[in-house]
């Protein structure tokens, strides 16, 4: 069949894949229709319960509002999912993506205007289990951070030395993890995350 | 709802025409035609890769086949099966040919080879050929099995320092006759379920010969008086399988030679026995006995 | 470093090889002696590289010492001659220790025979010329060389008349005499250079003229200082240089004394005569003289019968043909420490699986090695310590091709360059592992594929 | 006429047993070389042991024993000829336990052993066909196991102090404290290894010492661990020239860690080594240069081990790519690769 | 060779299980194989979804097996298995939300796990749907086997039990007590080892067997 | 930083240690099947590089026009329902990523062999035998989707053209490594049934194990 007839037969041989596309592209699109809300429901209720243990029980989330911020040179997104306490905002749950031994995603949580830190949570990550979990795991490095001040930088320093002020310390033999993933992530993220929330607030009201 | 399935069954279709067309169009302007035959040839050959047609693999052989480069009948592996098929799929008729199987030319096992020494080097016959002295029989078997080792198939056993071939398993592939740094193991046609076979390489006078083995030929003549089957050159008798006969009584013969070094061999296999139904045979490929590398040259 | 190599440009050494214990003083200070004639000789019909000879005697037919019993029409071949006087015998075969499997024409001696004395005098004795020589035109030179049949005797066993016949293409400027020996225990050649000075400068200068060299330089290891002096005084007044050379296993290789001597390098696959140079043994030498000078065939050559496993290690003058049994008992046979007879220096040399063999124009000598002496072979696995890489004096990585060619896998052991191994025995002999490098060598370059 | 059978002629003379050439040999054997090795190695277990007390001790037996063991079992069960005497599972369990750190309990010891010996070594071939060093191969196994034991190094006078803190009290803790980040720890401390680290890498002088044992003995090459100190030392320099904030000094650099211990006794293996000169010059250089690297820039404390392997990997290209020219030149038709 | 006639269906489901098992002898589908055994719960559903798809896209290939084109044979396989993929997926994350998280990327690896396209091109098309199917079904379990081995081997020497959860200590059950977690055994490292030396285990049983 | 070290920092982390084979598990099957002999080996990495390069690429057009949320043409289609931009009828088109990425990359796989086999035989013949194979190489499809769901990388089309490309290099330099090793292993004297795929994923065992030595060496 070396003769041409045109782009028609082409689609003639091709009417299979045609039809495919249309009823895979329709199925999908149901399919689609009736888990989105579902999947979306689980994220959230996900981070629900890591608001819930650091707000207290409770504790709820909404839609996350997107704010798009650059963080050293690059554009990114980042969610801030709102912690509601009986439909009013107490704080916020803030997605944020970090470098430790390995990539981890942290959920910082904040005040509702950002000022204080309440804590965080480690939402997805790789770190060696038996080293650098221990940033899961370890309750008192976990726990130090509730109350620091966010507008300020926190100041890693090493393990078994006493803190005071906004001083954090960091987990020896997981110094990766502790101190360049999770205090290093805060102090990024933080400053620029801050000013984008709450201009994202003032218009929303 | 519908929007969002319209939305999506539109790029679908979009991105479907786009290839279809892509493709079609291609698959038209840039039409390469595998030939149906060379594909076809390709799925008939066995796939086992061996060697044996001289090729470096069935694809090869098949590619040589399909230029008309190789007749449709060098793969032992398959044999006459294959080869009638190759030839169907190439259209050209097929002189069927006999199945070639391989004949070791040496009948003495550690019992009848004489004056062995005691030998620690790397133990195969290639490299036990180098080494003077290591059994007293400069043609005959070694007896470590490089044959053994190069069948694939593995047809060949190692019988108390003899090769033996297992006709059964053999595909006369021809790697053992390749492998024998002795050169002892010829490809013949087997026009019958067993043949006669001179088996014995030794080119030495009888004294000799006696004095290193207790079955190896003397070169005496008799066989060639009793059957003009049988020549004897320079002190070994050969067989002219020219104008073997399967039919003929080779009693006489075998009984009446001294040494007891011609033998039966082989059986076969019925598709080998089909294929050669009554046909005129080819030339028989002449083994040629080396008793060492010549270009190995003396030092020291 | 000699003024000779100064001049020469060469270091006097090479790159890598070995050092094995020397061993030469058992048998380097008596004389050479002459074998008494063995009672039969077998005279092989091929003792050198190249096609072999057909035989021109019937059986039973006398033979006078020299009488020429077999050639072959090939240009590569040279004819052999009865080394003995006597009766040939029916023709028979032997297994030479290379594992040569040749035809030989044995000769049951008469009675009178020439004296030991007389034997002498006519092959290395009297006197010889070496001015006047360059009046013999080449032609002759060459022709009266593979007359008389002589081979190479430092072990290649090449029709010398080959290397000596002029070519066009390839002029030749240099003709090195060899006289290294590096192989352990042999004093052969050493022995020959202080008996028999002048018949190899002799020969050297008739070689150079055939072969057209202008120069000629013997090459000598710097263990043998008396034969080096021996061949310089002997060298006087000749346009002869002595080269000194360092103690090195294998300096006598052609590859390894030419760079060592003159700088230059043979191209791998090549010859030396590649790079305008030709190579003779000095035993060749001398053999070349009495050939032109005196018309004497390569009847006899000097054995070295040594080592810890021989009574009274000898060097000997023996017929060609003469049984290595015979040459042992000329040395008050084996002590029974013996546990490895060896055709040839014990690097290179063959095991010798029984003694009754004829000894051959290529036999340098016969060592025999205690049992435990000789190398033990309980092999264990490459450890890749690289020591074979380190002394092969070619630069190969000999574990790379010898187990290339243990698998068979060619393309592998062509990639290594198989084929420029000149099995010295460096690797083998240096290996922890004990694997039989040299043999798989040699394995694969009879087993590979030609192309 | 069967009575040809039955009296064969007698052999005609005596049969002397036949051999390949070389016929005499250097002496020494495989097990010669790895016996070298032990040797070279009882310095470095002495100080390991009188820094770090008997439980040093009993990991070096134990690893040792169980090296022996696996390699045994496995010769056993594959019915091969039995090669432990041959000493270089010794090598391996020594060496293996004398690069871990003395707190590691004793099954530590033994699971590296099994990595190294059955799954490093004995499943590529055994002796000398394994593509890893195996006691490397068993370290890192350990290491990725129990990743906490293996990266905290406990002090053993002064009582119980991490190392990161010891570091700690030094400098900033960011630079991932190993001895490697502590300047203050004296060039003498490293040299007669009064300091912290695996049990046989704290001596700087016991490891030069075993080293060059084996260079004079030529159980090992001189040109890897050269190679390799250089580089490691460039490396070094070049990074104090860039970024001074995290300069070492030279001698720090070198004595501290296990890159002598590497040089001397690791790199060395000749089993997982190139064969061409050139090929060790390279393999060398790039451990020494990955070393460096890995200690400055990666999250893992101590470079040597990894260096050694990601070189091992690439030892066959290495060895592919410089196959040394033949004296007299490549032959007329080499095949191309 | 050529004309041998292809095996029918039971032959088909045999075959899948144990003579041409994906995972030991066609070694087919190593990627989420490695990437997914960590955990049984993890291999059983990888297991699972790869199954269905496999089953899904066999039955719509073999009922198309007569309009397939040369040039768009691949197109139309790809595009069945990646629409029965994207279901599978979206399932997992709306009703099991936790596992999707796990099993993260290679749950879309499916569409490009060399068995489907292989057994699509193989058997579906070219043989009848229920001949398919029964083949897609025994594929399907000796992938299960073949995951669940390895998952055995490597969550057992990692935490030492089955289904533990530090969350819950209730949860799952310990087979060996205060075990030393081998926390290689969750990585690649350890997750190529097991699967190497399995191999080896294997391999040496079924010659075994022929002995 | 400068973009170009950025690039190469990007580019080492990708291929070296994040690498798609020995951290990832992505394109094992090709990396056994394919890794016997170096030349075979690297003409296989070769079209990896190729292909993954290529369809990085368009299926990250593909994402950027159509895809995502905020993508022209679905505010085009939001548009024209009338939608407003922050309730709009369709959020995005995501749940078609995997159908259409691999119809993208089995449609130009096939497009890019027709094309060779016609116009660059000699480069066919290299490479061309292995393109099938890589339709089903998951390698390719990991990193679509990689550039796809990592912002950090997906975002920006420089990086993610960076990615594509080091990624098929760090396949390469992966499985020639290990063909290396191969060839190497044909000598040894390996147990018979770790023969094949068996002793070559312990090899990768330990390579992994050995490659952990990077990790935090990048970003
Ligand atoms: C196998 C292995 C896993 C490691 N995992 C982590 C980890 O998850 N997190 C981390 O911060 N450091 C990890 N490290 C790095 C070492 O623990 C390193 O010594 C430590 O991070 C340096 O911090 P330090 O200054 O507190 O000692 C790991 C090291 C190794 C060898
Ligand atoms: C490893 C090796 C060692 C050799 N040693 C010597 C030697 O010591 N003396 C010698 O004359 N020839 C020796 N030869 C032979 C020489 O290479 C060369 O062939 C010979 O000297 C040429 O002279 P010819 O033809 O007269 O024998 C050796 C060859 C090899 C390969
Ligand atoms: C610690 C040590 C370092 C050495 N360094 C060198 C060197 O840098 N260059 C050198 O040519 N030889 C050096 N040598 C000598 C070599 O060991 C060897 O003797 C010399 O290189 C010749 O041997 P070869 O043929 O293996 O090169 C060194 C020896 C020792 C013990
Ligand atoms: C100089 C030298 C160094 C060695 N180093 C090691 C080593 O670092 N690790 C090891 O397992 N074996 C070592 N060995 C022992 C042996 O070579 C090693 O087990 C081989 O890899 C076994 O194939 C060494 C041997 C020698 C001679
Ligand atoms: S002989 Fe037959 S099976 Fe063997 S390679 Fe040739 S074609 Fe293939
Ligand atoms: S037949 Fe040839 S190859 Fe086979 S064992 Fe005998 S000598 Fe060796
Ligand atoms: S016996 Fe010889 S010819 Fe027969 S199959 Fe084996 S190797 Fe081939
Ligand atoms: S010397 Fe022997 S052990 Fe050492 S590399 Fe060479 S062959 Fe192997
Ligand atoms: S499943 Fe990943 S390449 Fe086969």
């Amino acid at each position: 069949m070396s003769d041409k007839k045109g782009f028609l037969t082409y689609l003639g041989q091709a009417w299979l894949v045609l039809t495919l596309s249309i009823a895979f592209g329709a199925a999908l699109a149901g399919v689609e229709k009736v888990t989105r809300p579902r999947i979306q429901q689980n994220i959230k209720d996900f981070i629900a319960v890591r608001l819930v243990e650091v707000f207290g029980a409770g504790t709820t989330t909404a839609e996350p509002t997107v704010v798009k911020v650059t963080i050293n040179g690059r554009e990114r997104k980042v969610n801030g999912y709102p912690a509601l306490r009986d439909g009013k905002r107490i704080g916020w749950g803030i997605e944020a993506e970090g470098m430790g031994y390995d990539t981890l995603t942290l959920l910082i949580c904040t005040d509702e205007d950002v000022n204080v830190l309440k804590g965080y949570r480690v939402v997805i990550d790789a770190e060696t289990p038996g080293i650098g979990d221990k940033i899961k795991k370890r309750k008192s490095f976990v726990d130090q951070f509730a109350g620091k001040d966010a507008a300020a930088e926190l100041v890693a320093v090493p393990e078994g030395s006493k803190t005071t002020g906004n001083e954090v310390w960091t987990i020896t033999g997981a110094t990766y993890s502790s101190k360049k993933g999770v205090v290093g992530t805060i102090n990024e993220v933080l400053p620029a995350v801050r000013p984008a929330l709450r201009a994202a607030m003032k218009e929303g009201s | 709802m519908l929007l969002t399935i319209g939305l999506a069954i539109l790029v679908m279709l979009a991105l479907g025409v786009c290839f279809a067309m892509l493709l079609g169009w291609a698959n038209v302007a840039w039409k390469v035609d595998v030939p149906l035959q060379l594909r076809q040839l390709t799925d008939a050959m066995p796939g086992a890769n061996c060697g044996g047609c001289g090729y470096i693999g069935c694809a090869e052989y098949a590619e040589a086949v399909f230029r008309g480069e190789a007749p449709p009948d060098k793969c032992p592996v398959g044999g006459a099966a294959v080869a009638r098929h190759v030839a169907e799929i190439m259209g050209i008729d097929l002189q069927e040919t006999l199945p070639y199987r391989p004949v070791v030319h040496c009948g003495a096992d550690y019992d009848c080879r004489l004056k062995r020494a005691e030998y620690t080097g790397e133990r195969t016959c290639g490299a036990a050929n180098l080494v003077a002295g290591v059994q007293g029989c400069t043609y005959g078997c070694l007896g470590f099995g490089d044959c053994e080792w190069a069948c694939q198939f593995d047809a060949v056993k190692m019988v108390n320092g003899l090769a033996v071939i297992d006709y059964d398993k053999c595909t006369g592939c021809g790697a053992c006759a390749k492998a024998c740094p002795r050169h002892i193991i010829s490809m013949v046609p087997f026009k019958a379920e067993r043949i006669v076979v001179v088996a014995c390489s030794s080119k030495d006078p009888g004294k000799v010969v006696r004095s290193v083995c207790t079955v190896g030929c003397i070169g005496c003549g008799i066989c060639q008086k009793l059957n003009e089957l049988f020549t004897v050159t320079d002190n070994l008798a050969s067989i002219n399988y020219d104008h073997y006969d399967a039919q003929a009584d080779f009693a006489p013969v075998l009984a009446k030679c001294p040494r007891q070094t011609l033998i039966y061999v082989g059986k076969p296999s019925a598709k080998d026995l089909a294929a050669v139904a009554g046909e005129e045979l080819p030339e028989r490929v002449e083994a040629d006995f080396k008793t060492t590398v010549d270009d190995a040259d003396y030092r020291g | 470093m000699s003024s000779a190599l100064k001049r020469l440009g060469g270091s006097g050494s090479f790159a890598r090889g070995v050092h094995p214990a020397g061993r030469k003083e058992l048998a380097a200070e008596g004389g050479i002696e002459v074998v008494p004639t063995p009672a039969q000789v077998a005279v092989p019909l091929l003792q050198h590289t190249g096609a072999p000879c057909e035989p021109l005697v019937k059986p039973r037919q006398q033979v006078a010492l020299g009488e020429l019993i077999g050639k072959a029409d090939a240009f590569v071949s040279a004819p052999v001659h009865a080394s003995i006087a006597g009766t040939t015998q029916m023709p028979s075969v032997t297994t030479l220790p290379n594992g040569r499997h040749v035809r030989t024409i044995p000769i049951k001696a008469a009675e009178e025979q020439l004296s030991a004395a007389e034997l002498w005098q006519d092959t290395f004795g009297g006197d010889w010329p070496t001015d006047g020589l360059d009046n013999y035109p080449p032609e002759q030179i060459v022709e009266a060389v593979h007359a008389a049949g002589v081979v190479g005797l430092g072990g290649a066993a090449f029709p010398t008349h080959v290397k000596l016949t002029r070519n066009q293409a390839k002029p030749i400027d240099t003709l090195l005499v060899n006289g290294c020996e590096c192989e352990p225990y042999l004093t052969a050649d050493y022995r020959l250079m202080l008996q028999a000075a002048e018949p190899i400068v002799a020969g050297g200068l008739l070689a150079a003229r055939a072969a057209g060299a202008e120069r000629i330089v013997i090459a000598i290891e710097d263990n043998k200082p008396a034969a080096a002096k021996r061949m310089a005084e002997a060298a006087e007044g000749t346009d002869v240089d002595v080269a000194i050379v360092k103690t090195k296993y294998p300096m006598g290789g052609e590859r390894q004394v030419i760079p060592a001597v003159l700088d230059r390098e043979v191209p791998t696959g090549g010859l030396p005569r590649d790079v305008g140079v030709v190579v003779v043994n000095v035993g060749t030498a001398a053999a070349i003289a009495a050939a032109v000078l005196r018309g004497r065939p390569l009847t006899h050559r000097i054995i070295s019968v040594t080592g810890d496993g021989i009574a009274q290690p000898k060097n000997l003058l023996a017929p060609i043909g003469a049984g290595y049994g015979d040459l042992i008992a000329a040395c008050g046979g084996l002590k029974e420490t013996a546990g490895r007879v060896i055709a040839g220096g014990p690097m290179m040399g063959f095991a010798l699986a029984e003694l009754d063999v004829p000894v051959t124009k290529g036999t340098s000598g016969v060592v025999v090695l205690t049992k435990e002496q000789a190398r033990s072979s309980e092999e264990t696995a490459c450890i890749r310590c690289g020591r074979c890489v380190d002394v092969c004096p070619l630069g190969l990585v000999p574990t790379k091709i010898a187990l290339a060619c243990r698998h068979g896998d060619w393309e592998t052991a062509r990639r290594y360059y198989l084929t420029a191994c000149i099995e010295c025995g460096c690797c083998a002999y240096i290996c922890p592992a004990k694997i039989p490098l040299v043999q798989l060598m040699r394995m694969g370059k009879a087993m590979m594929p030609k192309k | 006429m069967t009575e040809a059978k039955n009296k064969p002629e007698a052999p005609a003379a005596v049969i002397w047993p036949v051999a390949p050439g070389p016929h005499i040999g250097r002496a020494r054997s495989t097990r010669a070389v790895m016996i070298d090795v032990v040797i070279a190695l009882i310095p470095a277990m002495a100080v390991g042991i009188y820094v770090f007390g008997w439980r040093a001790a009993m990991l070096i037996g134990v690893s040792v024993a169980s090296c022996v063991f696996f390699e045994a079992l496995w010769q056993q069960l594959r019915g091969r000829r039995q090669t432990i005497m041959d000493f270089s599972a010794v090598v391996t369990g020594i060496i293996l336990a004398l690069s871990i750190p003395w707190t590691l309990p004793w099954y530590g010891a033994v699971v590296g052993a099994g990595m190294a010996i059955l799954i490093t070594k004995m499943c590529f071939g055994g002796l000398g066909s394994n593509v890893f060093n195996p006691a490397m191969g068993g370290r890192a196994f350990l290491q990725a196991c129990f990743a906490a034991p293996m990266t905290t190094y406990v002090l053993k006078q002064g009582g119980i102090e991490t190392l990161p803190a010891h570091a700690a009290r030094v400098v900033d803790a960011a630079t991932g404290a190993t001895p490697l980040a502590v300047k203050a720890t004296s060039a003498l401390d490293l040299l007669l290894g009064t300091v912290n680290g695996s049990i046989g890498e704290t001596s700087a002088i016991a490891c030069v010492l075993g080293g060059l044992y084996l260079i004079v003995r030529r159980a090992a090459s001189w040109r890897i661990p050269l190679a390799m100190l250089i580089s490691a030392a460039a490396v070094g320099e070049l990074n104090c020239l860039l970024r001074p904030q995290t300069a070492l000094p030279i001698q720090n650099q070198l004595l501290s860690g296990a890159l002598l211990f590497g040089a001397a006794f690791i790199v060395t293996d000749p089993a997982t080594s190139p064969l061409s000169r050139r090929g060790r010059w390279i393999y060398g250089a790039g451990v020494g240069a990955l070393v460096m690297l890995i200690r400055l820039f990666a999250a893992v404390p101590e470079g040597v081990m990894y260096a050694v392997l990601v070189m091992n990997i690439t030892v066959p290209l290495i060895d592919r790519y410089t196959v040394p020219r033949p004296v007299g030149g490549p032959t007329p038709s080499p095949k191309p690769t | 060779m050529a004309e041998t006639s292809l095996p029918g269906a039971a032959a088909r489901f045999r075959y899948g299980i144990l003579n041409d098992n994906p995972t030991y002898r066609q070694v087919l589908g190593m990627c989420p194989t490695l990437a997914v055994t960590a955990t049984l719960a993890g291999a059983f559903t990888m297991a699972a979804a790869t199954a269905f798809v496999l089953i899904m896209a066999s039955i719509v290939v073999s009922l198309l097996r007569h309009q397939l084109k040369g040039h768009l044979r691949i197109l139309v396989f790809t595009l069945t298995i990646a629409a029965f993929v994207t279901f599978v997926d979206r399932f997992l994350a709306a009703y099991m939300f936790p596992m999707s998280r796990t099993l993260g990327p290679y749950i879309p690896l499916i569409i490009v796990n060399c068995i489907i396209i292989c057994r699509c091109e193989v058997c579906a098309a070219h043989q009848s749907i229920p001949v398919a199917i029964s083949d897609a079904v025994g594929q399907g379990v000796g992938f299960l086997l073949g995951l669940t081995s390895i998952a055995v081997v490597r969550e057992l020497l990692a935490t030492g039990g089955f289904f533990l959860n530090e969350a819950d200590p209730s949860a799952g059950f310990r087979l060996i007590p205060n075990w030393p977690n081998w926390t290689v055994m969750q990585g690649p490292a350890g997750a190529f080892i097991t699967l190497g030396v399995l191999m080896g285990v294997v391999n040496l049983i079924s010659r075994r067997k022929r002995r | 930083m400068g973009v170009v070290t950025e690039i190469l920092m990007l580019g080492l982390a990708t291929a070296v240690i994040n690498n798609l084979v020995l951290a990832y598990f992505v394109g094992i099957c090709p990396f056994l099947g394919v890794s016997r002999r170096i030349d075979t080996a690297f003409g296989m990495g070769c079209a990896v590089v190729f292909v993954t390069t290529l369809s990085g690429v368009v299926t990250w057009a593909i994402s950027h026009f159509a895809l995502i949320e905020g993508a022209p043409l679905v505010n085009w289609i939001n548009s024209l329902a009338g939608a407003s931009p922050d309730k709009p009828v369709v959020a995005d088109l995501l749940f078609l990523q995997y159908i259409l990425f691999i119809f993208v990359i089995a449609g130009m796989v096939q497009l890019v062999e027709m094309y060779m086999r016609k116009f660059a035989h000699a480069l066919y013949k290299a490479l061309g035998v292995y393109l099938p194979l890589i339709t089903t190489n998951c390698a390719i499809l990991f990193v679509c989707l990689i550039i796809a769901k990592r912002p950090a990388i997906g975002d920006s089309f420089l990086r993610s053209l960076v990615y594509s490309f080091f990624g098929g290099v760090g396949f390469t330099l992966a499985i020639v490594l290990m063909a290396g090793i191969r060839e190497e292993l044909d000598a040894a004297d390996i147990p018979e049934p770790l023969k094949g795929p068996g002793i070559t994923l312990i090899t990768a065992g330990i390579m992994a194990l050995a490659f952990m030595g990077f990790k935090g060496m990048a970003g």
